[in-house]
């Protein structure tokens, strides 16, 4: 079981490990992995925008993908929206396995989607005042592309 | 009635983010919806302009130009994603 | 730079992050693994036998390998010793660099060779009163052997 | 004078984690040293009886049976680790 949640308010990496690990005693691995705004270039705030309908139903798609992925491997995915500065933890995907090589392979499947297909709109504020809508990137396609070809379940 | 909804810069060029409103019957794909909201406006005009950067979902699911519409719900216009 | 340090006492995962991550707005990505004592086949404890004097050296050499491999990766291994007890975390490796398949892959170096050619003795305790000491493993050589491949200059 | 230092099941074996003795002028190499100390006690010789097990660092470097001991301060036999 991988879950989902968005929300606006800051997460806290530690209590979802916990949640994950505590009582439990096969588990050899824990992966936390937290994505962080950067400060790139003089950006002073970066909004995201989303779909709420669309969002959550596709990272729990994303998510179930995963579960199916590595059966063994549980999993929390975070993923804030609203706007946030450099330096603010913007998504979280922590997992827990009986093997860390499933634990790393489900945690950076999962971030590959989440940061190329995962259903948001970024407004960057710039330190001259101006705002600008980020456009569609292709290096990080290709890192989601490598997963996409073992399987043609991935969710849009 | 259908319920549309503009995200990111289609709404900041449409100037809302929601309108609620009866398709007329031309508006049987979502290619031709399209074509019929740019004449609504200056601002529904510019914001797309550019079909290659615009993206439409049919009651929550992802739709190309050929989608028929058939009394919709809700339709979301608005640009590819940029990812989390 | 990435730290490395021994110690018995549990450690802080999230304050080992912060400590790498607070007041920096150029890091994307921090990861954080954590290893986790499994229960399997009914152990009841596993104790950790190192030789200070060459155990902290070698971690810090694995550290400082890891560094030059990912020049803009930052991080620090904290493993632990003596004797633990099922779903105790007995390693932690946490990175963070201003691009996420960074983070991860030095990560995921580091357990590879944490887990085979880290310089400890494990002696596993069982629910019978029965004590073994491990033997070396194949499998996970291969895995820290994927790495040694690519690289003459690992340390032993 | 140099110190033997043992770990894990060879500590166990020989029943105790460190010694300090002369080595003897036949102690030239790392094999040499493992042949004397195995006439040592019982417990040195089952401890080090399968030499394919034993490992030996000599001043806290890894060395071979073929690794020749010059003064040595410090030699840790042990087995081969089992990683963390």
């Amino acid at each position: 079981m991988i879950a989902a949640r968005l929300q606006q308010e800051p997460f806290d990496a530690a209590a979802e490990q916990a949640a994950l690990t505590s009582g439990r005693t096969d588990l050899g691995a824990a992966v936390a992995f937290t994505g962080l705004v950067r400060a790139d270039d003089g950006l002073v705030a970066l909004t995201l925008e989303h779909y709420p309908a669309m969002t959550l139903a596709q990272l729990q798609a994303i998510a179930a993908n995963a579960a199916t992925r590595w059966p063994d491997t549980i999993g929390t995915i975070i993923h804030r929206h609203g706007r946030l500065l450099p330096g603010d933890a913007i998504v979280l995907v922590t997992t827990a396995s009986p093997h860390r090589a499933h634990a790393f392979a489900a945690a950076s499947f999962l971030m590959d989607w989440l940061k190329t297909k995962a259903p948001f709109w970024k407004r960057e504020e710039w330190a001259d005042g101006t705002t600008r809508w980020v456009d569609a990137k292709g290096s990080d396609d290709n890192a989601a592309e490598r997963w996409l070809a073992k399987s043609p379940s991935t969710p849009p | 009635m259908t319920t549309l909804l503009y995200f990111a810069w289609v709404r900041e060029m449409i100037g809302k983010d929601s309108e609620t409103l009866a398709l007329p019957a031309e508006a049987a794909t979502v290619a031709a919806l399209l074509d019929w909201l740019a004449t609504r406006s200056p601002g529904h005009a510019a914001a797309l302009a550019d079909r290659s950067r615009i993206r439409v979902a049919v009651d929550q699911q992802f739709a190309s130009a050929e989608t028929p519409l058939t009394a919709p719900r809700e339709i979301a216009i608005f640009p590819p994603v940029t990812g989390g």
